[in-house]
């Protein structure tokens, strides 16, 4: 039910600054990102993070309100992901 | 006779379409209306609110309405700012338990409407201001319900005239709820 | 499924590699709209700057439009123009400070309807500047007009029946009309509809900036943005609108460079 | 009498259709771009034709197109949009074009541009300016014939809440006049014959080399004031016996008006003037309205422009002092907070109670 | 040598083929320079207009240059446009009369500087009419001023020492600029300087005029004038002037019939 | 004191160019183009920029850019020209950019333009306008030295008797103060501090978000007071005894001056005004000046402007009378039959005795 | 010394327009344009008619000044003109 | 003392130019000069005209000349305009023969200069408007032969400047065709 992946980095979401858009989640190439059931201050539902996340910048790039910082590890590691989360 | 209605709730919540529903009810019964909304930019979950003035003769008072008779609140997030402009005793219509009772209920004339919940009954939580709306025309005889009705269909376009059937219910289901008018909003003084 | 804690750096050994929003923005806290592309394109532009080590000589004359509203929280010297002349303001600080980098943002009302003129006088003129058209095919801020670029059929506040090219006129495409102007250095098109055409909007903006501080003529980004609100779509549908019906009319590429003229890779 | 609930700026497109406007051409800016949306999409189902132009300079162009070949044709702006047109709106009024300009202003701030032209030349358009939709209706009829009567622009001179106010409004179709015979309207008709018709606004001659400036400005400045003895419109309340008269113009007048009838339902001796045309203004009839009175108040949001033309028409009679000001919501569209009856009544009962206590002394 | 008296007639039997001045021309006693190209270029559209049979239905909108002392000659219903304004007034008289055929005569000053949005937005709106551009390269009417289309080097009464591309720009070619545009139907450049040139500018203008007749968009003809004055030239050099400095630059020929785009032989 | 023989217009070229004016752009338009002429050769001579731009609208926009660098910079055009910058003279205004203007008028018909600003909003420039190119001169120096000082436009108003007239004049460099500092300009030397500049027209304020035209409008009325308490400017002669006032502005009141003077040296009780600055307009001592006089004519070469200004000042104190008129020559250039000393002296007669005996009766 | 030619037409010239420009002289393909030694009312030169005209009709469309008027023959005549007019 | 001088003439014959030397000749002279032209377009054959006012101290007539101290005729065409202007008894200074005498005789002061045989047998018929100006020169005392000289040096562009000689040498015929001085331009009456 899991596998293990090398990630470089992770992101950090910066919920209030989120209008809900949406853009983020197709934009994710492992597609571990999904909306909240819970609304931020705004009203609006935010992108919550599943393990997985190597920190490529995707939803960074894409994501119109800046909501998105990304890390790099100082050395790559690797983390074990729910199956399928990867593909 | 003139009468002032202010309406508040937050973007989405159908308080302009609400308004021009009465409004065009009014005007099929030969008052005169005169009505002003106000909503801040394209972001969703900002203020919106409307006036709204009618009268049995033309109106000369100004659209910017300073001191009003009556007011629907839909949400209390809103609900502060607008606060001042009801007259004391005015009759106040909540969307409880969205707006908060507070000192308010000893200032107005303060009626509970429990819209959300008539709304979410018939289906569509989204419903909640023409259900206030329909409280509204009972509580003060403002209109009737056909007019109410009438007006509803012409204030939708033609594209969406099929949600026409669904929003009449909603006025009806806030016209019963009202069990009897308390402000007669034709009658000379109060 | 477990969440993972995002609010504040991982734990782990690690450095910033992307701050949430650019160096030269004071604030990542806007009013535009959800799903907006305009946000993502003036990342963009402002990220690059910085990379190349400009941030310091940038000086930008912004237009009217829905970008307006980042004005305030551009943190480059500024002009706010007026809508559409933007780039005659452009030329008289270039002229004035050649040693400063300059760039213009217009939106497609902006430059294509207003200031179609300023653009193409400019460009031929071969003012040192750089031009950044966000061309979302409508006037955002009035509420979703047509403009200039609007394509055929699309359906707009005034186009309600959706744009017909006999009573309402063709798109314009400033790559056509700036191209062949022997003024020009640069000229490039794309999107940022997702990660992939950013970065390639990312190139396009460097290049661009070299052209200018190479003197090599008026360089041209055009991105191409989601505007659902004007569009009347939901906010999720903007990128694929645009994929769908916008870049087949605004070929993706770049038209000039250096000077040189190219036909790109459909 | 039938009425309908609708908005100001449907009520204004809807009058100029029924007015047998056929042509219009505008580019968005708020609010005048409710008034375009509606001629977008209810024009051509008239039969006429509306642009979305791509610039106001472009919008003027084609409506001076269009009033060319004697159709009624209108186009619009806000102050903004208008500061462009100011080329174009001097030489068609040279040209003697009927045109109609909707002026959706932000505000009070542009009484000058609209009075004054702001443009060269010694030129003045008709300023209409309705205090409320129902006039604003009966103002949009009155343009179009006003315009072609005296082959002049007229200007409605309305404001974010002339357009966005809502009301039940009688729109129903009026009967007008045949549109003047139009005699100098291209056609092609005359052409070959040494005859044929040239529009300008330099004083060409057919067939004539050069061009006579002097003479045919001069033919212009009498129709200026000819119009200026004609078309003059005000209204006044309770000026008769008034200590202190309010002056304002346009919507901001409805707040005042509202405030005086108040005041004097308690027993205040205050008037209430407004020029309805802002130009020609109605300078007799306001030196007449105050007569006796000891000083004018002039309520307009903006740094005082009005103010001129009243004192030009009381030269001294009573003094005229500015009691509004600058007043702008955040959006820059004009709904400032000045706009409040319970701010109107507070400045105006201060000045009475000043000019009323200098009579008694 | 004996000298052929020509102030009658001749004695002969013989018919006036054609006339001194054009049937649409009121008097042929006009204000403009000696050797000018614009009375030149007039002459064939006028006369063309005639020829097709539609004298009755022609109504022209004029710019501000030397051309508008002729305006009041002009014989057909005419609009005396502002300095780069006439394509829209044009717009607005074909809107309202689409039966009548609607020509606009503008200088390069007029429509490549003052009026170059106008033109543009009129071609892309597929205007039904046609533009003539008399093009000589200069402000004839100011004295001789620089154009956007003064070519490379030419001296003006503003660029003493020749036009400067780094300083002063490009110059604009107007077919470039509207070949490429949806609303176009008929684009096309000729001069004036030979009566064989004369006889293309006039086959142009008929296909411009039958591009109109046909509802297929905005046609265009532009024609490179003379202008001794302007040029500070003797009268008598201005046609090699033209054809030695300006033909090159601007390319003579059909670039777009019946919208299509095509490269003309060189 | 040296002199040269040259015409207005290089006079007020090479007067901007030794004021500091580095940047010009500008499109020509008659008698404007004789000053873009001299521009365009001298001042990349001085190190300066002049850019031939391709229409009024771009030259009013290079001139912002300019200007936004803190350059000295300029540009102008003829009224008809200006009418196209309409817009951006009023937003050049409220961004308090330091904006020199030459109009080089068509005659005295665009006094309204200058004045009451043909733009949008509430917004003056200060317009000095020179009777001859000696004080023309001046007039270019103390032009850029108050639209620093100020933040704000400053016109000269010229006209094709300006431009044209060659007059021996003293065109010697002039030592001028240090420029003022201009921490407003824009170096980008603040990027990225969170303190980057922002010159706009809105209000805006860096790091915050929408604006607040309310209170950013009302500073700029405190400035325009300012200005016209310590601006206004103006020439009168013989008012001291005067029964009668001959008032005019620009060219035209040497005109009116020489048959004042001439008329004096007569005995005639005569005096003569001339508003040096048409705003602010010197209304204090205007109305100074005119005390005890009976009348006031105010000669202006267009349909009455001035004379609004001039009854403003009175205040019904003497009646101001026009006694000038349209007066055109067929190029349209505004020289026309009007300036002309005998028929001024012939106006001013019987203006004159008209008034006397009125007094007499 | 002189040679026929057939010709179908020739010209009027209204010398009181004319401008001295010169543009017909070279205009003129046989050459039996020449400027006048006389000056006209303008204080111009104008172009005088040697035999030989053809009624071609270039002289007509290049004058920017509308002197030429073109006449036609009902029949084509020959006439002689002097030699080399015609090269 | 102001003194006035009205030059007329046709396109072409250099009265612009003539009136440029005496004015800057006048300003060597530490004297202050105003002066406007007016030319009818561009068409040749057109008439140019200018004015001329010169004084011994900062100059505060109009530079439209309503009557004239002085004039010069160059050509009769337009001549008959400008006569009006020209004082009775004032100075006229004609280009003879190609101004007609007539009624001026009695009028004014009326001289003939041969100006076009002189400058025709210097070798440029177009230097006649130069002699004139010499001859005005003598003729008035208003300036030295001398200032002349430099204000012709000053007035052509470099590119032209080898025309100088020959346009002094106009200058200089003009100068001594005549006498003696009549009119006394700095005398403070006649
Ligand atoms: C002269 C002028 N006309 C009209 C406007 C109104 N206006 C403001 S923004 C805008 C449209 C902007 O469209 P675009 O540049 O495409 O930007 P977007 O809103 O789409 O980002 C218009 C028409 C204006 N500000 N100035
Ligand atoms: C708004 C405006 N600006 C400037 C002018 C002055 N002006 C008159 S004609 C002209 C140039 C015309 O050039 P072009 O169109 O090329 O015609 P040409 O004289 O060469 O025939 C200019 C700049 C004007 N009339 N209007
Ligand atoms: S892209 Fe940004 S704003 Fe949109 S949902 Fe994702 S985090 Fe929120
Ligand atoms: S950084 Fe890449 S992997 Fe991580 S959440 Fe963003 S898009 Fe997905
Ligand atoms: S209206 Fe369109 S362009 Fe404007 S902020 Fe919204 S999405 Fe962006
Ligand atoms: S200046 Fe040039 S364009 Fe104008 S009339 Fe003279 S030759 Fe023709
Ligand atoms: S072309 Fe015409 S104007 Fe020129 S010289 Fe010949 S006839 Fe005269
Ligand atoms: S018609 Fe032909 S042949 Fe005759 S003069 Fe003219 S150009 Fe020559
Ligand atoms: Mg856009
Ligand atoms: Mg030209």
């Amino acid at each position: 039910m899991s596998a293990t992946i090398l990630t470089r980095g992770t992101v950090t979401i910066d919920i209030a600054l989120c209008k809900g858009c949406e853009l983020c989640i197709p934009a994710c190439p492992i597609d571990v990102l999904t909306m909240s059931e819970a609304r931020n201050d705004r009203g609006e539902h935010y992108p919550e993070l599943a393990p997985g996340c190597t920190g490529c910048g995707a939803c960074y790039f894409v994501c119109p309100d800046f909501v998105f910082g990304i890390y790099e590890y100082e050395t790559p590691k690797t983390i074990s992901v729910p199956e399928g989360a990867a593909s | 006779m003139e009468r002032e209605l202010l309406m508040t709730g937050i973007g989405g919540q159908g308080v302009q379409l609400a308004t021009q529903v009465l409004a065009r009810a009014l005007t099929l019964e030969g008052r005169y209306v005169m009505s002003l909304g106000t909503y801040a930019g394209s972001m969703r979950g900002a203020n919106t609110d409307t006036s709204l003035v009618y009268a049995d003769a033309p109106i000369s008072t100004p659209p910017i309405v300073a001191r009003a008779w009556s007011a629907v609140a839909m949400h209390h997030r809103f609900w502060g700012d607008m606060k001042s402009k009801l007259a004391e005793g005015g009759l106040l219509l909540a969307n409880a338990p969205v707006v908060e009772r507070d000192g308010d209920v000893d200032r107005f004339d303060y009626v509970e409407i429990p819209a959300v919940a008539i709304a979410t009954g018939l289906g569509a939580a989204l419903g909640a201001a023409m259900v206030m709306i329909g409280a509204y025309a009972r509580m003060t005889s403002a209109v009737s319900i056909d007019s109410l009705r009438q007006a509803m269909a012409q204030s939708l376009p033609p594209y969406r005239q099929k949600h026409v059937a669904s929003n009449i219910a909603m006025l009806e289901a806030g016209y019963a709820h009202v069990a009897q008018p308390l402000h007669s909003a034709w009658e000379a003084a109060r | 499924m477990s969440v993972i804690d995002t609010t504040r750096p991982p734990s782990e050994p690690a450095r910033q590699k992307w701050d949430t929003r650019p160096k030269l923005l004071i604030d990542g806290d806007h009013d535009l709209c959800p799903g907006c592309g305009e946000p993502i394109a003036l990342r963009c532009m402002l990220e690059v700057i910085d990379e190349m080590g400009l941030s310091q000589s940038a000086i930008g004359a912004v237009g009217i439009g829905c970008y307006t509203a980042l004005t305030s929280l551009l943190d480059t010297d500024m002009v706010q123009c007026l809508h559409g002349r933007a780039p005659s303001v452009a030329t008289g600080i270039k002229r004035m400070r050649p040693q400063s980098l300059v760039y213009t943002m217009q939106g497609d009302g902006d430059m294509v309807n207003e200031g179609l003129q300023e653009i193409i006088h400019s460009a031929a003129r071969g003012e040192s500047i750089t031009c950044l058209l966000l061309n979302n095919g409508v006037f955002g801020e009035t509420g979703g007009h047509m403009t200039a670029t609007t394509v055929i059929g699309q359906r707009t506040k005034n186009t309600l029946e959706g744009r017909d090219a006999a009573y309402h006129g063709h798109p314009i495409s400033m790559t056509d009309l700036l191209t062949p102007l022997g003024g020009v250095g640069y000229v490039a098109r794309s999107t940022v509809t997702t990660a992939r055409d950013i970065q390639r909007t990312r190139r396009y903006f460097r290049k661009a900036f070299e052209t200018q501080v190479a003197g090599k003529g008026l360089s041209f980004v055009e991105v191409l943005t989601m505007c659902p609100t004007g569009w009347f779509l939901p906010v999720q549908e903007g990128p694929s609108y645009l994929n769908e019906t916008m870049s087949p009319v605004f070929r993706i590429g770049e038209f000039k460079v250096d000077g040189q003229i190219f036909t790109p890779g459909a | 009498m039938s009425r309908e609930f609708v908005e100001g700026a449907e009520a204004l497109a809807r009058a100029a259709i029924d007015a047998g406007c056929r042509f219009f051409a505008g580019y968005p800016m708020t609010p005048f771009t409710e008034v375009l949306d509606h001629m977008a999409e209810k024009l051509p189902a008239a039969g006429g034709v509306c642009i979305n132009a791509e610039s106001e300079l472009e919008a003027v162009g084609m409506a001076w197109g269009a009033l060319a070949t004697g159709a009624r044709a209108a186009t619009g702006s806000v102050g903004q949009g208008l500061s462009l047109m100011q080329e174009s709106f001097s030489e068609i009024t040279r040209a003697e074009l009927p045109l109609v300009v909707f002026n959706m202003a932000r505000g009070q701030s542009d009484y000058f541009q609209s009075t004054r032209g702001g443009g060269h030349g010694d030129y003045y358009h008709i300023i209409l300016c309705p205090i409320d939709i129902h006039e604003a209706i009966d103002h949009v009829h009155l343009a179009f014939d006003l315009a072609d009567h005296w082959r002049n622009p007229v200007q409605i001179y309305g404001d974010y809440l002339l357009g966005h106010t809502w009301e039940s409004v009688d729109l129903s179709p009026r009967p007008s006049a045949p549109l003047p015979p139009k005699h100098w309207a291209l056609d092609g008709s005359l052409n070959g014959t040494g005859r044929a018709r040239n529009i300008n606004s330099l004083g060409m001659t057919k067939g004539a080399k050069g061009i006579d400036p002097e003479s045919f400005w001069n033919r212009l400045q009498g129709k200026f004031r000819r119009i200026q003895s004609a078309e003059a419109r005000i209204e006044t309340e309770f000026t008769e016996d008034a200590l202190y008269i309010a002056a304002a113009f346009g919507t901001a007048a409805k707040f005042v008006r509202h405030v005086v009838r108040e005041m004097r339902r308690e027993g205040y001796r205050i008037g209430y003037v407004r020029p309805i045309t802002l130009w020609p203004f109605p300078a007799d009839a306001f030196k007449q309205a105050a007569r006796g009175v000891r000083e004018v108040g002039v309520f307009e949001l903006n740094g005082g422009q009005m103010i001129e033309d009243v004192r030009l028409s009381l030269l001294g009679d009573a003094p005229a002092v500015s009691i509004g000001g600058i007043s702008s919501d955040t959006s820059g569209f004009g709904v400032g907070s000045l706009l409040n009856t319970a701010r109107i009544r507070e400045i105006l009962e201060r000045n009475y109670a000043r000019v009323a206590a200098r009579r008694a002394a």
